[in-house]
């Protein structure tokens, strides 16, 4: 048994029916937990894992950016799918809250993810678990807006106190990029049969 | 003598303006700095009357040591520092004690000493103040010991919050 | 607070030494360095070189290459060829303002038309100086490094850049 | 007077200290920080100052809203965000070769160490995997930046302790380290030398005997640091018992690196990790202390200084020759997937969450950079100082502000 | 005033000596400051310091920096006490210069040769404690008034064993009077031994000790410039200060410092002494000896400044009650003792 | 010089140090009222050192110098430890205050 | 005029002669400095953000030593007079000094022991 | 207002008053102690790196307050937060004041030019009398964009016009 089947073993057994899939990614263990037992994992993993140590807090959101590709034939933004599709361990929706927790003794981590709802994202907050979580719960709220029950005091961390929107959700828009005219968009045509040709048809392809 | 004079007067006329500064204005600080003022000026008029030594012990005393407590003193109790009305009820009755007070002790002393010159020939040496002070007031200057340490513990007993 | 004195002292001794040792310094504006061969300074263009493919200016992160150029016939280059049509820049600007000096251009240039050269000195009092034009560039050109050698135990390098 | 009768203020080691930071001090700031123009009304005898967002304590743009008793630190409240670039939004706009050149301004004193996990990442996702002489190059570069780093702070916080002599120090024996990287990748500081699977470009001529040279003068130069800055009794009256960390409670902050291991927890992720690098191949010694100060953490970044000057001569001596790049296609694709890749960098442990859906560009890089932990601990520490801990405190913790706010 | 001033009135003498001195203070100052400040400060850090301001060495730097601060614009900030504010530096610079006063830099070359030399010099040093306290006050900026009140509470800290440490060199001459104390240091032996006179730093070398370590703490300088400390205080009680006012608190500090340098010299160094030189050629070459030792003197502080850490407040107050204090009065004691026994 | 400059200048000083003790409600001003008062008194005892040619006089002055420095401390002490219950270094308040 | 005033006068001079040359450098850079005067000018100096008012406390510490150093200064006040006269004084007078000194330093022990010279 | 608007400096007599003023200024340079991102570390490089040591050429790094500072130097990334607050700190120097806009995150935005958070370009609320191209430029950019600049002072009339124009410090508001 692999070190990773190991840890897989001693995780889920350790959270039980709290985890809902878990997955392997890279050499890294991703476990899918129930959004309700958020916190209680968080209190298994250190307590009984022995994970003391918080790496971060983040979310994410699934959704396709309909920003990216405005412009026509834009190498310069990469092409993404056009359809909602999930990582490891699957998701249920478009936002997901994802942690990693790590030992400093034992050498193990994982990373646990939870769904959490599209209209009105909550969560719990791990501050009274982890310390260190604070911050990153407010960074998550101000970049996604997930609102962490419990959190002492949410309030914006990098941005001004005035700003609106939470940027790292996939519709909020870079305005730069879509104001400034794209500099790689060319009237000159590409010359039959040259190697230029075909490099900006790949391009095209691509993009 | 005249320039002795001048000085005096202009030292004089510093110090009285500056008094009532400290009595009439409406900043502590400035008060505080006032009497800075007045303190000099009082060194200064030692200087004139030959009392060196003990001219730059008002300086070194009042003006570098006692006046910094007071500063101390006034931040520390962050006294008001607007035009708040630092003074009482009595500025009147005070007022005219105080004139009448000055009043009386001119004509006393104008009365009792009238145009009795100050000369001075030689400024006092501070070796003879100093065998004057150990020789006939060791007294005295062993009980100021006595009463700076009273007076050290009883500030810091008062000052300390426990 | 124990001081023992070997740390403080041997502390002077160390800054009394440098003091003899003399100073590193390279007085920048009366002699100058070279920057390694490497240094990503300025970028140069070889305009005969360029096809004006636009790779560079897709490639950058930055969108500030800005590139515009025509299509022309030119006579076949051997005999009884055809003739070529060949894309001639009009305009080749970088914004040295806005470059953030990745070196991205230069690396996906197809036909070795852009190079690093270490020069550093274009500072400008105006911002819209900065924006270098297809001459200017072409300038740099000159300052361009010879590649240097690689160190042992390199792979023998498949397409050498100049 | 209120706040001179109220029992002090917890210090760090007094027995009603709470591990979480109670919230009950923070309102009157909260408003403060809600609207800076609302003059806080003071209703004790407490002042607050705000040190920063420019303040030579802060190294830049920390900014620091404190509330003092006298010269006592009753709370403090780190505003960060002045230097955010909004890196996580950027990433997701720009292909891989882009993302790559981009992240080394993160931690801007060390970036090819940024670079290092992203690419790493991307290549787990792309399964491939750079040849051995870059992998030696790669680590090579890593602890040069190390070293680069740590001169800087070797001497900084010297500086920061009221020493001037110092920090010129650490500056001039930098200029060397830099020198190195500059000469091997063309950029100062933002090298963008890492490529996905290899290097750009091989080392130059030569550029093996320069680093010996040089490893030589970073050696002596930490001797000098020792005998001037970490052996001189007043730095140490000023260092010792300042600051403390400890190790559990950093640990669950998630502060890493060699502040951790300056208190006492021995974790470094060059050896207990995820093999990266060349890292399982070479000799070194990890080094922790129990004291959990500033001193500790000084002398911690000391001694790796050191350590990390002896593992470049390693790498020297064992470097392999051969090709630096793998093969990998012109355009790059990962294909979709997710890779958490985290690595020892200067400052601590830096880790990059990639999710991928199979474009040239990631979907989603999550960048768990170590200065916003070990920052974060900060309202902790300064309960109950003195200001001019404050400074020795923030100094020994060595965070960059790009790298707290990303 | 025997060779020069035999038919020249004592106003004259006066306004030639005021003009000397108004000239070498700031001369001073900045050979000083040029000096060891710069040059000596950047070869210690292994650089060259200024180099281009003037074409020679940077030698332009100070006029320069001078220069510009006159062309500054003078700010008071609108919460601030104005005239209390403007006032300040004046004050600082007002007690430097009188301390110039009773400096002898040849056996007549004195502006004023008071009876209470030394205790004059240290009154009127302490005076900048008003300023000082006046600038943070007046500021209404919160890191000026910490810095004022650290500096003011540094300043009454260490005017202590400044004075204490000074009694000894009293005692030993018998006299307060600055010239007494030359002449006492050139006229005496060691062991009966007449060579070099009695300078005295080799009976009084705890004083000297003291003195320099309480100075370097009276001139703000490292390792007790807490409050200045630049990394915390910005600048201290001079946060708010821009132009010439600025300047003046500049120009109090470097003169001060000059000032100290040059009571250290006289009191345990000779003053203007040179062992075997008298008459004529003393008062010529005074100025000279005594800006060589003072040249010394400040050597050792800046090298000092430029080489340690800086002491935390409390440290730095403990370093003064606990340690400094006692060894005065101890040496004091033990001075005594030994003066009245043999 | 004659004495009675000094004196009456003395006279002067006192009185508004009077009235300053009459009118001040704030405890320190009240205190520095006080310092003007015995700085007139120190006034008046140099003049008749000088007018004397005694030194006396002067040492009187160190003493009460001396006497003052305590003097100072002690009652800023006590005004601290008002300021400290009744948060003010108002006198009035304080007498008030205590009934 | 004797001696000791014209010693009095020269510092005089000199006092004066400091304000003068504060004057005339103040009335030389009105001359040549610009005035242009802004509002945001005149804000008070906090690290950049907009300062928050309210006039600080300084701590009682300081008071403690402020009070500490009036009562060393009284007593080295004395110590100098005595002190240029030692021989002529002889032992009685070293001895009530003696006793003097011993006393304050009583003073600052009790200050040490009752932990007012430490901080916190 | 004084001499310098009274027109009588721009009589040739005054010329070496002038060319003795501008001289001066021209070497006390004294910089405003603030780093903003990777470029301040450069800068540091400039100043403290006894290689560079900008001090030779009369730039002093001594004041941490703009109140004594005649140069800032906008090292690096500044963003939408910080802006305010350099606008503060530019205000508060007294004038005549010297703004050198140091890489291209100062000049324009630079990588971060599309960023939601940054400001693009410093010239948005600052007058800049230098622009250092690099990212980051190298010590020896700075300290020639310095040079630059000190020919510049040299060459500053203090007369009416000039320093008028010199020393308004009105911002360029660009929206
Ligand atoms: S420089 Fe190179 S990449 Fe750019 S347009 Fe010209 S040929 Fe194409
Ligand atoms: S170096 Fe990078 S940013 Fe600059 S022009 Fe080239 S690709 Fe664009
Ligand atoms: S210009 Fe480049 S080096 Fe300078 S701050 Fe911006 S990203 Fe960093």
């Amino acid at each position: 048994m692999s070190d990773l089947e190991v840890l897989t073993t001693r995780v889920t057994e350790a959270l039980g029916d709290a985890v809902i899939e878990h997955a392997e990614a890279c050499g890294n263990l991703v476990l899918r937990v129930r959004l309700d037992s958020w916190r209680s994992v968080a209190e298994t993993a250190r307590n009984t894992l022995g994970c003391n140590y918080l790496s971060f807090i983040s979310g994410i959101d699934w959704m396709p950016a309909p920003t990216v590709g405005l412009i026509e034939g834009d190498t310069s933004t990469p092409a993404q799918p056009k359809e909602m599709t999930f990582g490891a361990a699957g998701s249920a929706g478009r936002f997901q809250v994802f942690a990693h927790v790590q030992s400093t003794v034992q050498h193990i981590g994982f990373t646990i993810k939870a769904d959490v709802d599209e209209a009105a994202p909550h969560c719990d907050s791990w501050v009274s678990v982890y310390p260190g979580a604070d911050w990153h719960e407010r960074e998550c709220w101000e970049m996604y807006g997930v609102v962490f029950d419990g959190h002492p005091s949410l309030r914006h961390l990098y941005l001004p106190a005035e700003f609106e929107g939470h940027p790292l959700r996939k519709d909020f828009p870079l305005l730069a990029r879509e104001v400034k005219p794209w500099p790689g968009l060319t009237d000159v045509e590409p010359m039959p049969g040259s190697e230029s040709d075909e490099e900006t048809k790949d391009e095209a392809v691509e993009a | 003598m005249v320039a002795q004079n001048v000085a005096f007067w202009i030292i004089a006329i510093a110090m009285v303006l500056s008094a009532i500064g400290v009595v009439r204005t409406s900043n502590v600080v400035h008060a505080a700095l006032y009497l800075v003022i007045v303190l000099a000026g009082a060194a200064a008029q030692y200087i004139l009357l030959a009392a060196e030594f003990v001219a730059w012990v008002q300086v070194l005393i009042y003006i570098g040591a006692v006046v910094i407590l007071f500063l101390f003193g006034i931040m520390l109790t962050r006294s008001p520092m607007g035009d708040l009305d630092l003074d009482n009820s009595q500025r009147m009755p005070a007022f005219v004690a105080s004139l009448a007070l000055v009043g009386t002790l001119t004509a006393l002393l104008v009365d009792a000493f009238g145009n009795s010159k100050v000369v001075i020939d030689a400024p006092t040496k501070t070796s003879v103040l100093s065998s004057d002070i150990f020789r006939l007031y060791i007294v005295p200057f062993e009980a100021v010991s006595i009463l700076l340490l009273a007076a050290l513990v009883g500030a810091i007993v008062l000052a300390r919050r426990d | 607070m124990a001081f023992k004195l070997p740390g403080l002292i041997g502390g002077l001794g160390i800054t009394f030494k440098t003091m003899l040792q003399g100073a590193v310094t390279v007085q920048y504006p009366h002699e100058k360095e070279q920057p390694p061969a490497r240094s990503r300074g300025v970028i140069a263009l070889h305009e005969d070189n360029c096809t004006s493919c636009m790779l560079c200016s897709r490639a950058c992160p930055d969108w500030c290459i800005y590139i515009e150029g025509h299509k022309e016939e030119r006579p076949a280059r051997r005999e009884g060829g055809r003739p070529r049509a060949v894309n001639l820049l009009d305009r080749f600007d970088i914004d040295y303002a806005l470059c953030m000096y990745c070196g991205i251009c230069v690396e996906v240039c197809p036909f070795d038309a852009l190079f690093w050269s270490p020069e550093y000195e274009y500072s400008e009092p105006n911002i819209a100086s900065l924006l270098h034009n297809k001459d200017r560039l072409g300038e740099w050109f000159h300052t361009v490094p010879e590649v240097e050698p690689l160190e042992v135990g390199a792979a023998p390098v498949a397409k050498a850049k100049k | 007077m209120s706040s001179t009768e109220q029992p002090v203020t917890p210090t760090n080691d007094s027995p009603d200290f709470k591990a979480v930071p109670d919230f009950e001090v923070a309102p009157g700031m909260q408003r403060h920080l809600a609207d800076a123009r609302v003059n806080v009304e003071l209703d004790t005898g407490d002042m607050i100052i705000n040190l920063g967002p420019q303040h030579p304590a802060t190294h830049g743009t920390l900014r620091l809203v404190v509330r003092l008793d006298g010269e006592r630190v009753i709370a403090a409240d780190p505003v960060i965000g002045y230097m955010h670039r909004g890196y996580e939004k950027l990433t997701e706009f720009r292909t891989y070769p882009q993302v790559t050149t981009l992240i080394n301004r993160i931690d801007w004193l060390s970036s090819f160490a940024n670079e290092v996990p992203f690419v790493h990442a991307a290549e787990q996702l792309m399964e491939i995997e750079a040849p051995p002489r870059a992998q030696y190059i790669r680590t090579a570069l890593t602890e040069l930046s190390r070293i680069a780093t740590f001169l800087l702070f070797l001497g900084e916080m010297g500086l920061q302790v009221g020493a001037l002599t110092p920090a010129f120090y650490g500056f001039r024996d930098r200029e060397h380290v830099l020198n190195l990287i500059e000469s091997a990748t063309g950029g100062r500081f933002h090298p963008n030398f890492n490529r996905i699977g290899g290097l750009k470009d091989d080392l130059p001529w030569g550029w093996i005997a320069e680093t010996r040279n040089v490893m030589k003068i970073v050696l002596d130069a930490c001797d000098v640091f020792e005998d001037l800055v970490l052996g001189n009794e007043i730095f140490q009256a000023r260092t010792r018992s300042v600051g403390i960390i400890p190790g559990e409670l950093g640990a669950s902050y998630g502060v890493s690196g060699s502040n951790l291991r300056a208190s006492g927890v021995d974790w470094d992720l060059r050896r207990d990790g995820a093999p990266y690098l060349a890292y399982p191949e070479l000799d070194f010694e990890v080094f922790t202390h129990p004291d959990g100060d500033s001193f500790a953490r000084y002398w911690v970044r000391l001694q790796e200084t050191r350590e990390s000057a002896r593992m470049v001569l390693q790498l020297l001596d064992k470097m392999p020759s051969g090709p630096i790049m793998a093969k990998v296609a012109r355009i790059i694709k990962v294909p979709a997937g997710e890779s958490w890749v985290e690595t020892e960098n200067p400052l601590g442990q830096m880790g990059y969450y990639v999710v991928s859906k199979g474009g040239t560009g990631p979907f989603r890089v999550k960048i768990r950079s170590a200065s916003f932990s070990n920052v974060s601990i900060l309202p902790w520490m300064l309960r109950g100082v003195y200001v001019p801990d404050v400074v020795t405190i923030l100094a020994s913790l060595y965070f960059i502000l790009g790298d707290i706010d990303r | 005033m025997s060779v020069l001033a035999l038919e020249i009135g004592w106003g004259w003498m006066l306004a030639f000596k005021a003009l000397v001195i108004l000239l070498i203070v700031p001369l001073g100052a900045l050979v000083l400051g040029y000096t060891f400040l710069l040059k000596m400060m950047s070869h210690m850090q292994s650089r060259l310091g200024p180099m281009d301001p003037g074409g020679f060495h940077g030698w332009f730097q100070l006029v320069g920096d001078g220069l510009k601060f006159l062309q500054k614009e003078d700010i008071i900030p609108e919460d601030a006490d104005r005239r209390v504010f403007a006032f300040a530096p004046v004050i600082v610079v007002i007690s430097t210069f009188l301390m110039f006063v009773v400096i002898p830099i040849g056996p007549v070359a004195v502006v004023a040769n008071l009876d209470v030399g030394v205790f004059y010099a240290l009154a009127v040093s302490s005076l900048s404690v008003i300023g000082v306290l006046m600038a943070g006050w007046s500021s209404a900026n919160k890191f000026a008034l910490m810095g004022a009140l650290r500096a003011a509470g540094q300043l009454i800290a260490y005017e202590l064993p400044l004075l204490l440490a000074v009694v000894g060199v009293v005692m030993q001459a018998g006299t307060m009077s600055l010239q007494g104390i030359v002449s006492a240091q050139q006229n005496g032996s060691i062991f009966g031994w007449s060579g070099i006179g009695n300078p005295f730093i080799f009976t009084q070398i705890i004083g000297f000790l003291l003195f320099m370590i309480a100075a370097q703490a009276e001139l703000s300088q490292t390792p007790f410039d807490m409050p200045v400390a630049e990394s915390e205080l910005v600048a201290g009680y001079m946060v708010e200060y821009s132009g010439f006012r600025f300047l003046f608190f500049f120009i109090g500090e470097f003169g001060t410092a000059t000032a100290f340098a040059a009571l250290a010299a006289t009191l345990f160094l000779g003053g203007w002494s040179l062992p075997g030189v008298h008459g004529l050629s003393a008062e010529l070459l005074g100025p000279l000896v005594l800006f060589v030792k003072l040249m010394g003197v400040a050597f050792l502080m800046f090298w000092v400044r430029f080489t340690y850490p800086r002491l935390r407040e409390d440290q730095l107050q403990a370093i003064a009650w606990k340690f400094l204090i006692p060894i005065a009065l101890a040496n004091i004691i033990v001075t005594a003792i030994i003066k009245v026994a043999f | 010089m004659i004495l009675n400059q000094f004196l009456i200048l003395a006279a002067v000083l006192f009185c508004i140090g009077i009235y300053g003790v009459l009118v001040r409600r704030n405890g320190v001003l009240v205190l520095m009222s006080i310092e003007l008062m015995l700085n007139a008194v120190n006034l008046n005892l140099i003049a008749f050192s000088a007018y004397l040619k005694d030194t006396s006089g002067q040492i009187f002055v160190l003493f009460v110098i001396t006497i003052a420095a305590a003097e100072v401390g002690v009652g800023l002490a006590i005004i601290l430890l008002l300021f400290r219950n009744f948060r003010s270094p108002d006198l009035d308040q304080a007498q008030q205050l205590k009934g | 005029m004797t001696q000791f005033y014209r010693n009095y006068l020269a510092v005089a001079v000199f006092a004066v002669a400091a304000l003068g040359m504060v004057g005339a450098m103040l009335g030389v850079g009105r001359l040549v400095r610009p005035n242009r005067p802004q509002p945001e000018k005149y804000i008070a100096y906090e690290a950049g953000s907009d300062p928050i008012r309210g006039f600080g406390q300084s701590n009682v510490r300081y008071y403690v030593y402020a009070l500490l150093f009036v009562m060393f200064d009284v007593e080295a006040v004395f110590i100098f007079p005595w002190a240029i006269n030692l021989e002529a004084l002889g032992v009685s007078a070293l001895i009530s000094m003696i006793v003097f000194i011993l006393v304050l330093t009583l003073g600052l022990v009790y200050a040490w022991r009752k932990g007012v010279l430490r901080w916190a | 207002m004084g001499l310098a608007d009274s027109g009588m400096l721009q009589k040739p007599v005054a010329k070496p008053l002038t060319w003795l003023l501008n001289y001066s200024r021209k070497y006390s340079l004294w910089m405003f102690q603030w780093g903003l991102a990777c470029c301040a570390i450069e800068m540091g490089a400039a100043l403290a790196s006894p290689r560079y040591d900008m001090m030779r050429i009369g730039v002093i790094p001594f004041p941490a307050s703009p109140r004594q500072a005649d140069l800032i130097v906008i090292s690096g990334t500044v963003t939408d937060k910080m802006a305010p607050a350099i606008r503060r700190l530019y205000e508060q120097m007294p004038d005549p004041k010297y703004v050198i806009s140091m890489g291209s995150c100062a000049n324009c935005g630079g990588p971060y030019w599309d960023s939601y958070s940054v400001t693009k370009g410093i010239d948005q609320i600052l007058p800049v009398d230098v622009y250092v191209p690099g990212c980051p430029p190298r010590p020896e950019a700075l300290i020639q964009a310095v040079v630059m600049l000190q020919e510049q002072i040299q060459n500053e009339g203090i007369g009416n016009d000039d320093m008028r124009k010199r020393w308004n410090g009105e911002p360029i508001n660009v929206v």
